[in-house]
This record gives structure tokens, C-alpha cells and sequence, in this order.
């Protein structure tokens, strides 16, 4: 079981607010990633969650139980830091032990647990293994492990895969989402990586200036931003005023000043991947009522996408699409499809 | 071939000197123009370790009772000293730094004959206390520093991931801190006891030939003439040097000497 | 305020030892009970800088010339030896590091007392190269240290660097490795001189009283009892290392001191 | 000008050849990078060139003169580090100049051309700056202008980008692009990153296991790929044997056993983003016969583009589409269309 609950924490450092009014609830067995540009206080909030930090205002609970005056090693989560930390006098079946033997629990019940987490991160072949052994990536598995054994309610990540090369953040993010089925075990990781938390993810919570923009399922985050900031974050630049015919389909649009609209349109956004460019030849009336003449001037081979920069009336709009088949000076027809087009709430 | 020669060097540069002690104190008649003793006996080290030896053995015992309080008192007032230099930012720090390195490289003869009168005043002078105190005078220093330095490479971090995995405070001195700093902690004590060990114009000047270490008694044995004698004791007082290297061996290739570069 | 505390307690325990000497070479009268001297003069600093201090200046002049020399050839053969243990990883590296902490914590009296003989039998004994010599078995294995630590943190890519850039190799050397390394050359020659300065043992066993030091004067002149004279000469002993350390405070500073800690 | 040729170079590191039998030759102007995975070696061939290694065999012509002979400080190529290595002594401008005093230019020519590296680096108002006053972005910055202020005739940049973060990393690229135009010099730069290298480079080198495997302009490697490995370097996995009907259209297809087909088919590839998934309503007997029926068994949403996994007749197919919009289990028609269908030579 792991219920948390974060109910308007406000954290500071020093006198100054980095975290303000945050709430936030994660249900049993989910695993909800936060993230946020570097230095947005993501691992402040896991710290004062651990027990590590004292929150300046709000409240705590774990299994709806407030945890405030709890000290760390008394609060039913773990927190696993960003770097694997792992004590270079002990090894591999002893540093997984360590929160075991913190809680009295030592012989073979301890040797059963650690046996089953050793098995799980696929870690028993190097568990008498000196610390300074290890590679990177197998520091970082044991440091889940670590984690793990205890059995917390809630696990805390703090950008778990940050520290490791590409293949190996693959296998270390399955290897969370294999332990998270096995374990059930809800967790709650942060990252600045956004790929990292569209795909790990059940839920998604964005962190900007000290506070929480959006939080839902990463579809939505991704598609239905709550804000121009968001979509941007997204890496999403289209951000502009629109007039639609009722319909969604967009009539006109002009760029936004400061996310504002003036002359009646409404801000919205559509994402790059999801403008089409319509083939030259197809010239109906009904084609050229709901699409628009540009021009590009920016191509860009990125590999799986093709990154265009166009200019429709004076705007620069990005399209991300498949071949490079598109030259600069081009003329082109953009069509922004309904069911795409977002207007910013 | 270049490195292996250097190695040599190095090698033999280290050990020549004590050569000729092992040489002496095994030596019964040993005369200028020879490069080795004529003759070779016992007499050296069974004097040493006979009753007519009894200074020598108390020496021996006042050298490593004095070290081993300086030594104590060291890490006791180094330890957190060098956590808070290590690990902590705070104004005055640079020029602390600056005025610790003064004892170390300040020669104790100046030290001793600085606070000789005020010891005399105090009731300190030639008593056991005033040559601990005289010896901390660099020992402590000496300590902070190393303890810095290991201090320095620590990470406060095992901290907190060792309470968030269940340590209570004092749990985390014990079982993180405490094996994470007790390499550099061995350094530190051994070069504290070393130093103190060695000392001769300190311990003369505050102890005012009340306290007869074993360097007090080797001088005098010097000048008395008894080769052999001398060198015996000399390797004697050469001894837990040694074996302190020995024995830390691995905890110096492990932190790479950091703490004594 | 536990910090200042801190601060203040090393503050406090490092300069005390000096203020003594300070009043005593100011001190016509200074005797047992009183805290301070009675009477004020400039007796003792008078009697240093006029003719009948001459055998002071000789002995300020030996000592210099001893430590310069002593501190010279320390960086001409460490400055290799530290590159090759600090850059490269060779068979037999853990060793040399091991045997290179003997001579640094065997106290100077053993060493000299061992290769006293030797030295009689090849002519060095009281003589000023023997001395040099004996000052060399810790002052070279401590630059080599101090050199080593420099070489640890020392990207050897800045010379392929500077070679794909035009440098010539001869130019490497004096316009890349010279300024990479100068702190820590400045802090190694600086220890090694003041450990030169303030030897006392060694240099009256090797040198057998005919290289008269400022140590040793010093020492002589404590038994004299004329203690003005000896809290001044003091204070000029004690200058090199003060000035040394103030004008290298950049240095030390910039590095850390890692050179020493 | 700035040609480089590279006729059969062999590499050795100690007595074992890491680079076999290169032939590369780099016309005026261009920018190519070299690409390949950590460890293979790409550091070595720059540093060859350079003159800081010496080749096992093989000749480097350097505007097509033989070089090998001569010391690095004497040829005309500059090799730019992976990491900054500014000189900590020096101030910026001092840096810049470092190489035009080895080169005896001093005085108002040298101060001329750091002014206007500086400019073109825009770097100017940090010129008097100390080195460790600058940010990482920054230094990167300064070393490339060091290299460049020599004029060389080949640059050789090893890993510019990879100490950068995200947005440092597109500003470092667009400087390399935009200097290159300005002063057109031939560029030869080395990357682990692929989509670095698609983006930036004219022409694309691949090394794999000490040799070239497939060099050509960065569409040619992602789109047609010249072995198996190269398409699995691309990220693209779906390597299959296939027979088509002669006009490349796809009929059946199966794996492929070490790369190589059995019965009859050849081994082809194809892009999981260019495998269209057909609407199910779509089903007259030509899309029967064009398309294959399939199952999907992974989905995952990884932004821009969602990865998923669909198995027809047993074979795991690789499919990359917009938006999420399939569920685990549901039953898919695959095409393949002919255009983006590529067998290997």
C-alpha cells in the first residue's frame, strides 16, 4: 500500500520560497514522474517528502497519515539520490542490507529479502562485488535495490537515469518499469528529461517556477497543454492567436503578444508533427479555404523528422515531417487539421 | 627503462641511511677507514634489553605515552575541526587555512622557546602536560589538515541517503561516517604519533630533561660515543615508524596519499 | 557562531607561541612572576645588528645559502621524479610512493646518525655539500611528494593541445607545463627551503659543529640564558617562513593547499 | 583551401590495429562528420591527423601534400579537443592568440584577427576575461576560436557538442554552421551522436569496428543504408527477408538469420517511421494484397512520435506513428510502401 499526499507545501531556502502551495495526491501502485527544468527544486520536494528537509508550510501524508514531525529514517518512503551513493566499505550484498539491518531485521530473513532483490535487478552474480567494481550502470541497479529490499510505501527517484549513457538508460528504465509491475511499489521519480517522462510514467506533474503547471496522464501534457509555457516546454513553438469558423478549423492567425491575444483571437497551439503540408496539386476551393500559403526557409535533416521553418504571412511556423523532401525558397500549403488544433484553456 | 632507473634511485636513496644503523648496533669493533664493522656481537642489544637498559626502557615508555595523548587529544579537536574546514564555507576560512599552516612550518625550537616562560608561569614547564601541549602545537595542526583533506572528499550525502534508508543520527555516525573517514583518521593518527615521537628540541626545552623520551636519550648516547648502543636504540626508535607504514600500507595506497601530499 | 567560535580558538592557539618572543626581545627585565617584562629596551636588537652579532649574520648567511642550495637541487631532480609519479601508472609505483613517506616520518636523527659514518668515510662530514646532502634525504622525497600532487591534477592533453596548435615541444615546456605547474613549484621550493632553514639535529651531527646555523646559535644562545637575544634571533629566524607564507598566500589559496594538506 | 585525403591509414594502439584500412578524402569547404559508437576510435584518427600519433601505415595528404613526416606543430590542421583545455594562466583574447604567437604574429595583425574571431565567436565582451570566470558554454566556445583564429586548413573538432546541454548544444551548432559559411573552412568533425551528425554534417562518415562503413551525405546513411549494421546504428531494427513483385512492392517477407535469407528472399529494411498503418475501413482487395495484418503488442508514447511494437505472423515489427492512438492487442494493417522499401546491395 502507498498513498501519498503532498497538501499545500511550500518549501523555502533560506528566507526565499522555491516551492509554493503545491498539492498533489499518487495513488497506490502508480508511478508519477516530476518534471521540470534544471534547478526548479524537483529534488528539494523529494527531500522534504524523505524527511531530509522541513517543509515551511503544508502538509505530508503518507497512507493518510501526516508524517511532518516524523524524522527521515521513521517515514515509510525512501528516497534513492541522483548519484548512486553507495558506501565504498561495504559490498553489494551489504549495502542492500543496510536498511535491513536499520530496521533489526538481520539473518536469514534478511539474506531471503536481499536474495529476492539481488534476483529482481538481476544483480546476484556480482553480489560479493567491491563497490568500486562496479560500472555506472550496475552502481545505479544497486542503488534501486537499495531502495527496494525496504519494501516503503513510496519510493523517490531522483533522476535515476540522468548519470548513464544511452543503452543504459534503456535497460535501467525498463528495469524500473519491470520492478514497479513486480513490486507494485508506487514511486515517485523526477526528471528533466521529458522523453524520460512521457514514457515511464502513468502521470506526469510539470514543474515551473516553484510551481505546479499541469499534471495528467503524458498524453495530455503533450497534446492539451494548460499553457503556452508547457507547450513550449514540450519543445512546441507554435504558439499563436487564432479566429475558427465554430468548427475548430482555424480562419486566420497572427502571432501572440506576450501568450495575449488582442483583435479577438484566441491563443492556441499545434504541435509540430502535427501541421500537414498538402501536396501542390490538390487545389479545390474547400482545400484552399481551410490551409495556407507559405513559404520555407529553414530545413533541417534530423532523422526521423525533417524540421521545417515556414513563413505564412510574416509568421514563422515549425513543422516537424518525414523525408527531406522539401527545399528552402519552396512554396508550400499548410493545414492545421481540427482535431489538432488546441486552444490554451 | 627511464622509470625503472628512477625507481632505483628512489629505492636506494630510501634505504641507505639505514644501513649503517643495523650495521653499528650489530657491531663490536668498527673503525674509520673500514666500510664494515671488523668485528660483530651482541653486546649493543643486550644492553638494551637488559637491566642495566632500564632508562632505555623507560624512555621508550615516555615516548609512547607522550605520543599517544598528543595523539588522542589530536583527533579529538582535529576531527571536527577539519569536518567543519572540509565540508564548510564560511568567512575567515582562507586565512584559518593560512594561519594553520604557521606551527607546521614554523620550527619548534622557536615555538618552545615562545611559550617556555609562560608554561613557567602556568606550572606547565617540565611537567608531562606541558610537553603534550608543547607537542599539539603542531600535531593538531598538522591533523586538521589531513583531516581536511579527507573531508574534502567526503560527500554529506551518505548522510542523508543513510537516514532516508532508515539510520538514526547516531546510527549514521557509527555505521557511515565513521568507516567512511577511518583511512584518513589512520593517516592522521599516525602522523601525529610520529611527530610527537620525534620530537627532540621541543621536548628538551619544556621538559627541561625532566622528561627523558627515547631522541633525548639517543642525543646524549650520541654524544657519549657508544656507537653501537646508539644504533640499536636507533632502530628501536625507527621501529614503530616502520611498522605504521607497514601496516597502513593499504589504507595509504588506497586513498593515494592524499592525505599527506 | 560555533564556527566563530572555531575560528577564533585558531586564531587564538597559533599566535600565541610568537607573542612571547616578541616581548622578549623588547625586554631589558623579565623575571619569574610577572606576566610582561619590567623594563623595555632595544638591547637585544641592538647587540644583533652591530659588529659583535657578526657570528648572527654569518649564521643567517649559512643557513641561507644551505637551504637555497638544499631547496635547488629538491626541485631539479623532484620535478622529473614527481612528473612520473603523478602522470604514469608503472610496476612498482606503490612502493616507491611507500618507501618515499620513509624518510619524510623517520626523524632526522636516525638518518643522520646512520649515514654519519658513511659520510666521515667519504669526506663529506663538515662539510657544506654533506650538509646539503643530509638535508636532501627529506627535503627531495617531500618536494617529490608535493610535485607528484601537482602532476595528479594535471591534464597532460594541454601539451598535445598546445602542440596541434603550433607550440614546439621545447615551447611546450616553457609556455605550457612551466605556468601549469608554478603554484605548486613556488609551494614545494617553499617547504623545502624552511625545512632546510629550520633543521637543528641533522646539521649538527653531519656538519659536527663547523656549519654554524642559525638553529644552532639559537640553541646555543638558550643556554646562554641571554633570552633577549634569543626571542630576537628568534623572530629572524622565524621571518623567512612568515614572509614566505604571506607572499605565497596567492598560491596557497588558488590551490587549496593541496600541495600540503 | 583545404583538402584532406587519408589513402589506407592503419592505426595501431600498442601492437593491436584499432583502425584498419581507411580512405577518406574531405574536398574544400565541406563538413564531415565521423560518426560512431563510443570507444571506436574516432579520437584516434583525429589525433593522427593532427601529427600527435603516428600512423601503423597508410599515407595523410593535407591539400595533397604527404604530411607524415611532419611534426603536429608544423602541419596545417588544427585539432580542438573534446575538452576546452584553455590554458588557466592565460585571459581569453590571451588564449585566442596562443597560436599566432607560436607562429611569430604579434602585435596589431595578431590583435586584428582575435578581434575578429571574437566577433564572428561573439565573444568579444569577454575577451579580457579569466578562465574560470566562464561557463562551460563559453569555454567551448573560446577553444574553437582558438583553433579557428589560425586559419588552418583543416579543423578538427573532436566531440564539440558533448559537454553542452540541450540548448548550449543547438547554439554550439549553429555557431559551428555559421562560422563554416563565414570562413569556409573544411571541418572534420567527430560525434557519437547521430542526429548531431544528420544535422550538421554535408557528408557523414560511419566507422564500425575500426572501418568505414558507409560514407555519404546524411540522408544517404539514414534512408539507404549499406549493411544491416548501419540501419541498426540509424536505430532501425526492422531488418527482414523479403520478395517483392519486381516493382518493390513487398509480398511476403520474414527473419533474417544473421543478417542473411534463406530461401529466396533478400534482405531489406524500412524505416519504422515510414510503415503506414492502413485505416480499418480500408478494405478493398488491393489494399489486401499491398498491406499485412498485424497485432499490437507494445505501445509506447515517446513524444513526438509513439514507438510501437505489432506482430504479424510472428515477426516483431518496429512502427514509429504520431499520436497514440492504438491499444495493446488491437488488430492493425501494416503497409509498406514501395518507395521507402530498401534492400540491401
Amino acid at each position: 500500500m502507498g498513498y501519498l499526499e503532498l497538501q499545500n507545501l511550500t518549501i523555502n531556502y533560506g528566507k526565499t520560497p522555491i516551492i509554493r502551495d503545491l498539492s498533489l495526491s499518487i495513488s497506490n501502485g502508480e508511478i508519477v514522474s516530476l518534471l521540470g527544468p534544471s534547478g526548479a527544486g524537483k529534488t528539494t520536494i523529494l527531500k522534504t517528502i524523505a524527511g531530509l528537509l522541513q517543509p515551511a508550510s503544508g502538509k505530508i501524508l503518507i497512507n493518510n497519515i501526516p508524517v511532518n514531525h516524523l524524522p527521515a529514517e521513521k517515514r515509510d518512503a525512501v528516497l534513492i539520490f541522483q548519484k548512486p551513493l553507495l558506501f565504498p566499505f561495504l559490498n553489494v550484498a551489504q549495502n542492500i542490507g543496510f536498511g535491513l539491518k536499520m530496521q533489526q531485521i538481520t539473518g536469514i530473513k534478511a539474506e531471503k529479502k536481499i536474495g529476492k532483490i539481488l534476483e529482481i535487478t538481476e544483480l546476484t552474480d556480482l553480489q560479493n562485488r567491491k563497490i568500486h567494481q562496479l560500472s555506472g550502470g550496475q552502481q545505479q541497479r544497486v542503488a534501486l535495490a537499495r531502495g527496494l529490499v525496504l519494501e516503503p510505501s513510496i519510493l523517490l527517484l531522483d533522476e535515476p537515469l540522468s548519470n548513464l549513457d544511452a543503452s543504459l538508460r534503456q535497460q535501467m528504465r525498463e528495469l524500473i518499469q519491470t520492478v514497479q509491475k513486480q513490486t507494485g511499489t508506487t514511486m515517485l521519480f523526477v526528471t528533466h528529461d521529458q522523453s524520460e517522462a512521457l514514457t515511464i510514467s502513468d502521470r506526469v506533474c510539470l514543474l515551473l517556477d516553484g510551481r505546479l503547471r499541469q499534471v495528467g496522464k503524458p498524453e495530455e501534457l503533450f497534446y492539451l497543454p494548460a499553457a503556452p509555457e508547457v507547450a513550449r516546454f514540450f519543445g512546441c513553438n507554435n504558439i499563436l492567436c487564432g479566429t475558427d469558423d465554430g468548427k475548430k478549423n482555424i480562419t486566420t492567425f497572427s502571432n501572440t503578444h506576450l501568450n495575449r491575444c488582442s483583435n479577438g483571437g484566441k491563443p492556441f497551439t499545434i504541435r509540430p508533427e502535427d501541421i500537414e503540408i498538402l501536396s501542390a496539386s490538390r487545389t479545390g476551393p474547400e482545400v484552399l479555404h481551410q490551409s495556407f500559403e507559405g513559404r520555407v526557409i529553414g530545413v533541417t535533416f534530423e532523422g526521423q523528422l525533417t524540421r521545417l521553418t515556414i513563413e505564412v504571412k510574416k509568421i514563422q511556423i515549425t513543422v516537424l515531417c518525414g523525408r527531406p523532401t522539401y527545399r528552402i525558397g519552396q512554396s508550400v500549403r499548410l493545414k492545421m487539421p481540427k482535431n489538432c488544433v488546441h486552444f490554451f484553456p | 627503462m627511464r622509470r625503472k632507473t628512477i625507481l632505483f634511485c628512489i629505492f636506494v636513496s630510501t634505504a641507505l641511511p639505514f644501513l649503517p644503523l643495523l650495521l653499528w648496533s650489530i657491531s663490536e669493533k668498527w673503525f674509520y677507514p673500514a666500510l664494515f664493522p671488523q668485528v660483530f656481537g651482541t653486546r649493543a642489544w643486550t644492553y638494551v634489553f637488559t637491566t642495566s637498559g632500564n632508562q632505555i626502557l623507560d624512555g621508550l615508555f615516555t615516548s609512547f605515552s607522550l605520543a599517544l595523548v598528543t595523539t588522542t587529544v589530536s583527533l579529538i579537536l582535529g576531527i571536527p575541526a577539519g569536518r567543519a574546514l572540509g565540508l564548510y564555507d564560511f568567512p575567515g576560512k582562507k586565512i584559518t587555512m593560512l594561519f594553520l599552516t604557521l606551527p607546521i612550518i614554523v620550527p619548534p625550537l622557536s615555538v618552545s622557546m615562545g611559550l617556555h616562560l609562560w608554561f613557567i608561569k602556568l606550572g606547565l614547564a617540565e611537567t608531562f602536560i606541558g610537553v603534550v601541549l608543547i607537542h599539539l602545537t603542531f600535531c593538531l595542526p598538522y591533523t586538521i589538515f589531513v583531516i581536511r583533506g579527507v573531508f574534502t572528499d567526503y560527500n554529506p550525502d551518505f548522510e542523508e541517503q543513510a537516514r532516508s534508508l532508515g539510520a538514526s543520527p547516531a546510527k549514521v555516525i557509527v555505521m557511515v561516517i565513521f568507516p567512511m573517514i577511518i583511512p584518513g583518521v589512520i593517516i592522521a593518527a599516525l602522523f601525529s604519533f610520529l611527530l610527537s615521537w620525534s620530537q627532540y628540541l621541543s621536548t628538551l626545552i619544556i621538559g627541561g630533561g625532566k622528561m627523558l623520551t627515547l631522541p633525548i636519550l639517543l642525543f646524549s648516547l650520541m654524544g657519549s660515543g657508544d656507537r653501537p648502543v646508539a644504533g640499536a636504540v636507533s632502530l628501536i626508535f625507527i621501529l614503530p615508524a616502520f611498522l605504521a607504514l607497514m601496516s597502513s600500507a593499504h589504507y595509504l595506497g588506497r586513498t593515494g596519499l592524499k592525505g599527506i601530499r
